[in-house]
């Protein structure tokens, strides 16, 4: 495993996300207190932590949905305030959801296709006629779509409406609509939270997959240590808001805060 | 048995994706059509196509407009009536003042002006939800009663304040009789249907629902809600002003602005509960639903030889409409589409169980 | 589903012909009655229906028919709201071997709504003492009927009532009266003449419109509590009448200088208003409250076989007898007709001539025992209102009592208003004028 | 900090300000009477009294069961034509009695037939049932107790009398109805109040309000808890009808004019029963200097016909307020989380 990581350790190439200094509170409650990390271009980097720890509000604030208080977030360069969502989005951030959240009344290909929406340039006018541009727009982007489904091996449920997939199936389709925007850096919050075991390995095979075949760089949540120390190139440990540790697998295992924080209280 | 679409493989994406991809649904489509334009002409006597059929028509036209923002985007109206009377004022005036254009360009242009305004009351909608937007709503709808009931000029100074429409005439057709107005309506609703058809099934359409069921979700893989939400005000009242346009010159042919009151809001809402949210065919059910109920009520008796005070019938109609939608939210949220729709499923497995 | 649709309405189609065919061959006159028995505006609609539905019973019970053409009738409630009344209509028109007589849409918005319609089914609209004023000429409004009265005509003689209570028109000058007016066409119909009036007499005319149905007047009430109005005239239907008197009371405006039109001068008006309502004044025309030999019959030959429509004690009130001579003015327009296209159920186009040819004389009133309850009226081709007289009575707590001195109407006024309205009208809609001098030859 | 405080409220400030301006605006004008002035503020005032009252209901049950009542308009006709009918029978103490019997059999009949089934379900989804309930109400209203007017009389005298004639020209003129109302309805706020505060079951109310699962978790049965809350809502509504009744006649329009209950409900924030009846006044108020001042004004600029701004002022006011704070006057705010 290790061994993969070196691999890929040339790909690894200049800074493309820069946290500084970030800080959000909710009414007086601290979520995040002055964090600071950085992601280098193609890699895994992991934010670990116990639960309440800040890692959802995190990437919240990267993809900006809250607006920190105080810090910035460097992007390729470019520093960002209180960008929105869709904003995030078009500059090429992806994310999943913890607690999912697909679009209950739309079928599998919808929901995938729905991330297609930013490449989508056909005005409405066509749309209602459904001719020329609107309806080659629709087949070319169902091909991408395609692949992706292929990718993911969920061919067989392209027409289902969403709700009625199982839990793991859901969690495939979240990570497809997020591909669906070929995000430069993809955000995955807690990507196997609620697996068993095998379902845990296929997802860490596409999350890699994504990241050799795709060259995505990937941000992911998890509190489940052992998946992240094996897929992760670097790890950033947040406690109570505040990181407590920064760096490779084996030198966070190695951090004393970081064993007090985590480690002690799991296994 | 015969609803069956084994061997009806789909070669091309284009093919998958067309609007009735089974081939039993397209010959069923047509012979629908069929009927509708060839024979419903011959057999339905005047009576059904002034009071039940017209009405209908038009009314559909404005559930599936309502359908568009409620059932799909998920942004809650109880004023759309008040679109419904800015198209047809809209309509009124721009026929009255430029007499020689074609009523089609009347009813597209009165449809654009009611977009605007719904525009106008759909931005709150982008600071809040469900039943806060409920009550923004229903200031359009009260104030637009208002409006064209007291600015003179939008009722060419009537002093009754009740406008009449010439009959309307296109390129020498001449649309009086209930017949040719069933036709000329019936070829309009056509025509938006495959529109509205059309928009929900492109990414404007995903938007929409995206933005109905997870908007944060829907914000964060780059859907701006401020496009999707005030798109969806803007055709939503396109449909309900050209929807309004014809209840006044084709239905009504002289109003005040009591005929777009809150009650016709109410039952628009009504017609996409009870027929289906999210569909356009439930806007069609509910349509005939809430026109057919209230007059079926209203002559059952009679037919049945029973004695029944109107008044009678009339509460019974405010109960049965009551009882019937905590009936379908309770039961079938999704409404008659919904059980269409199911019926289909077990008809395509049929003799087989599942 | 659209499939089951029309089905369903299909079926319905054969249920509609199969009660009429039945008919067919019948010697039967029909007559289709708009009536409103609930909602806001129910405690004015029903006596009216009553007492128009019981004279038809009456007519049949007694005299057995129209020169033995029985009458059938069916009721339609249209809730006074405009959609559903012009669905009764198309329900009602075609029934009966000959289709509708005629119809009393009883609302002024419906009638805005059947008058475009009644230029093609060719069936009478008839509005006594409501419906657009206009109207009142028939080479235009070939088909209405506002007989013995329209808005223009009830407005103009209340100004000339109150002109003579200020000692002459003239002394008009400088005075204000407000009108307080249902926000529908019924209530902004004599806002025209008003205006008309007040260029030549010179008083100020304050417009108060309140939203239907009528209950929210506060505003209203403290606006004329702030501009005191010489005079209020009061333009409402259902609760909204009853609800002015009670804002009058609690804004402490004299009743004595509130002037009701016809339709705010009936016993559901004053009644929930109690003692408050004394002294409050309104216009009638033709059919005061009471009883005369026609009450007598129907309370012989209709309510005591148990045919009546509505509750014994209720026979006699205003609108109750409004209703009443509603429906004999239709029947002698049958009547009338009959002498000319014969004694068999006639079509709406033949009832229009005897419409066209009303002479209700005082003669004619009193052998249909009316005498007191109508006043003549007599119609012709150009003139579809048959002339317009009404006095004032007046509340005093108990019942309503006329008062001496009998107005009519000044048409050198309003006959130019009327033709200039109905012109525009026919442009509008672009109508062929009647030439009845053609027509009568 | 008082800087940053305009900072964050300005629109609400200048909202304020600007209902405030419109409040002096009249003076602008030497010919408004004082005394004149003060009636229109009463009769705002009063108005504003019952729509406080149908608010308060609305207020109740959305904090309670997060429902948004719009049913409670049809519960004051339905109340008001209970006790109209009833007091035909009988003295009008014992109608009020069993027709807030009555109530109580509603609310529970509602709980079970609608709310019970429908629980878990989004807001809209509610709201669409209350519609429902509200057409169930008035038609069934109607048709047990008739769809006449009727009259509650509460022996009140309904002649206005005139005081403080030496203090204004003109004189003040006040119903003696008027008072009664709004001492009625200050009695019934501190009422429910004292209900909220001190009742165990006042507190249960009040915990279910704030979390319902945390609510069933310690023990509080939410079923009976809404009975109550809709109970009590039925009494509310059982007030105002009675206070309305008496004032404009029991009949169907009653169920239309407690519409206004909506925008009193936004401006003062669904959750908050204080917001109920400050927006009530507020509207009440708003809405009749708007008519007798402000309409006549239009109606002169745009040759209008006639005025009848009343009818919409309280909505677009309360539009407005949707802009600036959607969480209204008392409300508290909600962020929601991803």
């Amino acid at each position: 495993m290790t061994g993969m990581a070196d691999g890929r350790a040339q790909r690894i190439g200049e800074v493309v996300l820069a946290v500084e200094g970030v800080s959000l509170s909710f009414g007086g409650v601290r979520a995040l207190a002055d964090v600071s990390f950085d992601v280098r271009e193609h890699e895994v980097r992991a934010i670990i932590g116990p639960n309440g720890a800040g890692k959802s509000s995190m990437l919240n604030v990267i993809n900006g949905v809250y607006h920190p208080q105080q810090g910035t977030i460097r992007y390729m360069g470019r520093e960002y305030h209180d960008m929105d969502p869709h904003e995030v989005a078009a500059s090429g951030i992806a994310r999943t959801f913890q607690n999912l959240a697909l679009f209950k009344g739309m079928s599998v290909l919808d929901n995938i296709m729905s991330g297609r929406n930013l490449k989508m340039r056909s005005n409405i006018l066509l749309q209602a006629l459904r001719i020329g541009p609107a309806l080659r727009e629709e087949i070319e982007h169902r091909e991408v779509v395609e692949e992706i489904i292929d990718f993911l091996e969920i061919q067989a449920y392209r027409k289902t409406p969403v709700g009625r997939l199982p839990y793991g199936l859901q969690k495939r389709v979240d990570l497809a609509r997020a591909l669906a925007l070929e995000p430069r850096i993809l955000l995955l919050d807690e990507p196997m939270a609620g697996m068993n075991m095998e379902e845990k390995q296929d997802m860490c095979r596409f999350i890699l997959d994504v990241n050799d075949q795709f060259g995505t760089t990937i941000v992911l949540i998890e509190h489940d240590m052992s998946v992240v120390m094996d897929i992760s190139d670097r790890v950033v440990v947040l406690d109570y808001g505040k990181k407590i540790g920064d760096g490779s697998p084996d030198e966070v295992r190695a951090n004393q805060a970081v064993i007090d924080a985590y480690l002690g209280v799991t296994h | 048995m015969f609803y069956r679409e084994n061997g009806q493989f789909k070669s091309t994406y284009a093919s998958d994706q067309q609007m009735l991809p089974i081939l039993q649904d397209r010959i069923f489509m047509a012979a629908l059509l069929v009927f509708a334009f060839g024979a419903v002409p011959f057999v339905v006597s005047d009576y059904l196509f002034l009071s039940l059929v017209i009405p209908f028509l038009i009314l559909a036209l404005a559930a599936i407009g309502l359908n568009l923002l409620v059932g799909y985007c998920g942004q809650i109206s109880i004023g759309h009536a008040a679109f419904m009377a800015v198209g047809a004022y809209a309509a009124y005036n721009i026929a009255l003042r430029i007499p020689q254009l074609n009523f089609l360009v009347v009813l597209v242009l009165a449809g654009l002006i009611a977009a605007a305004v719904g525009v106008l009351f759909g931005v709150p909608s982008l600071r809040i939800k469900g039943l806060y937007l409920a009550v923004a709503t229903l200031a359009a709808q009260f104030f637009t009663d208002w409006l064209f009931a007291r600015v003179k000029w939008f009722t060419n100074y009537a002093h009754s304040g009740s406008v009449q429409t010439a009959p309307i005439e296109m390129l020498g057709w001449k649309i009086d009789a209930p017949v040719e107005k069933y036709l000329f309506l019936l070829g309009v609703l056509v025509v938006f249907t495959l529109i509205a058809k059309n928009l929900v099934r492109s990414h404007i359409g995903r938007e929409w629902m995206a933005m109905r069921d997870m908007d944060v979700a829907a914000e964060v893989i780059g859907i701006r809600p401020v496009y999707a939400k005030l798109t969806a005000f803007a055709i939503s009242s396109f449909y309900c002003g050209v929807a309004g346009a014809l209840w006044g010159f084709v239905h009504l042919g002289s109003w005040e602005p009591l005929a777009f009151n809150l009650t016709l809001s109410l039952n628009l809402l009504f017609m996409i509960i009870i027929g289906g949210m999210g569909s356009l065919l439930g806007s069609y059910i509910g349509a005939a639903f809430i026109v057919i109920l209230p007059i079926l009520l209203n002559q059952a008796p009679q037919w049945l030889g029973m004695r029944v005070s109107t008044a009678m019938t009339s509460h019974l109609e405010l109960m049965i409409f009551g009882a019937l939608i905590i009936f379908f939210l309770i039961v079938e949220p999704l409404g008659l589409a919904r059980l269409w729709a199911v019926g289909k499923e077990k008809l395509r497995l049929w003799p087989f169980p599942h | 589903m659209k499939a089951r649709f029309v089905l369903l309405a299909v079926a319905a189609a054969f249920a509609a012909i199969g009660s009429t065919s039945a008919l067919a061959q019948a010697k039967e006159q029909f007559f289709p009655v708009l009536s409103y028995r609930t909602g806001a505006y129910a405690p004015n609609g029903v006596p009216f229906a009553n007492g128009f539905v019981d004279y038809l019973k009456l007519v049949n019970a007694r005299d057995g028919g129209i020169n033995g053409i029985k009458i059938t009738f069916e009721e339609c409630e249209t809730g006074y709201a405009t959609d559903r009344g012009v669905e009764c209509y198309e329900r009602l028109k075609g029934k009966g071997p000959t289709g509708a007589t005629l119809f009393h849409p009883l609302s002024t918005g419906i009638t805005f709504a059947l008058t475009d319609k009644s230029f093609v089914d060719k069936i009478p609209i008839v509005t006594p003492g409501y419906g657009r004023a206009d109207s009142a000429d028939g080479t235009v409004f070939g088909w209405n009927f506002p007989l013995g009265g329209t808005y223009w005509t009830s407005s103009d003689m209340l100004i000339q009532h109150v002109g003579k209570k200020e000692g002459g028109l003239d002394k008009l000058k400088g005075k204000k009266i407000a009108l307080v007016y249902h926000d529908s066409p019924y209530g902004k119909e004599p806002i025209a003449l008003l205006q008309e009036r007040a260029k030549n007499h010179g008083y100020e005319l304050l417009l108060l419109p309140v939203t239907h149905p009528g209950v929210e007047q506060k505003a209203t009430w403290l606006q004329i509590r702030q501009q005191r109005p010489d005079y209020v005239f009061l333009w409402g239907w259902g609760v909204m009448n009853s609800t002015s008197i009670k804002e009058a009371v609690a804004t402490g405006y004299p009743r004595e200088k509130m002037y009701g039109v016809w339709w705010s001068g009936a016993e559901p008006d004053v009644t929930p208003a109690g003692d408050g309502a004394k002294g409050y004044n309104a216009l009638v025309f033709l059919s005061p409250a009471g009883q005369g030999q026609v009450h007598k019959d129907i309370l012989k030959y209709v309510h005591d076989k148990g045919q009546g429509t509505g509750k014994k004690e209720d026979i006699g009130e205003v609108l109750y007898n409004r209703g009443m001579v509603s429906a004999m003015m239709s029947v002698e327009a049958v009547k009338r007709a009959q002498i000319k296209y014969g004694k068999k159920p006639l079509k709406g186009e033949e009832v229009r001539w005897g419409l066209e040819n009303l002479a209700i004389d005082d003669a004619l009133i009193k052998k249909l025992g009316m005498t007191g309850f109508m006043r003549p009226v007599s119609t012709s081709c150009v003139d579809h209102e048959g002339g317009s007289s009404a006095a004032i009575h007046i509340w005093d707590g108990k019942k309503w009592n006329v008062q001496p001195g009998i107005y009519q109407p000044d048409m050198s006024i309003l006959k130019p208003m009327i033709r200039v309205s109905a012109s525009k009208y026919a442009g509008e809609k672009k109508i062929t004028v009647r030439d009845c001098a053609k027509e009568a030859g | 900090m008082l800087k940053n405080v305009i900072g964050k409220n300005w629109p609400v400030l200048t909202l304020g300000v600007a209902l405030l301006g419109g409040l002096l605006a009249p003076f602008a004008d030497k010919s408004t009477m004082p005394g004149f002035y003060v009636e229109v503020l009463l009769g705002g005032l009063m108005a504003g009294v019952l729509y406080s009252l149908v608010a308060l209901g609305f207020a109740l049950i959305f904090k309670a069961s997060g429902v948004f009542n719009f049913a409670q308009g049809a519960m004051v006709l339905f109340a008001a034509l209970a006790v109209a009918r009833l007091a035909e029978r009988m003295p009008l103490w014992a109608a009020i009695l069993l027709a807030m019997a009555i109530m109580v059999v509603l609310a529970w009949l509602i709980e079970r037939l609608v709310l019970r089934p429908l629980v878990n379900q989004e807001p809209v989804a509610l709201l669409m049932a209350t519609l429902g309930v509200a057409y169930f109400l008035d038609g069934f209203g109607q048709t047990v107790w008739g769809s006449d007017i009727y009259s509650i009389e509460l022996g009140i005298a309904k002649e206005p009398v005139m005081i403080l004639a030496g203090l204004f020209q003109g004189g003040i003129l006040v119903n003696k109805e008027d008072f009664v109302a709004a001492i009625v309805a200050a009695a019934l706020v501190l009422g429910l109040a004292v209900f909220f505060q001190k009742t165990p079951t006042g507190r249960a109310l009040r915990a279910v309000a704030d979390d319902h699962q945390a609510a069933q978790s310690i023990g509080i049965p939410l079923n009976r808890i809404w009975v109550i809350v809709w109970s009590v809502a039925g009494f509310v509504a059982l007030v105002a009808g009675v206070i309305w009744g008496s004032k404009l006649g029991v009949q169907f329009s009653l169920s239309q004019v407690a519409l206004k209950a909506l925008p009193v409900v936004i401006l003062g924030g669904f959750t908050s029963v204080t917001g109920a009846i400050v927006g009530g006044l507020i509207i009440g108020v708003g809405e009749k200097m708007a008519e007798v001042f402000l309409g006549p004004v239009l109606v002169q600029a745009f040759d209008l016909a006639g005025g009848g701004i009343e009818n919409w002022f309280a909505y677009m006011l309360a539009l407005l307020f949707l802009l600036v704070r959607p969480e209204g006057l008392f409300g508290e705010k909600h962020i929601d989380r991803v």
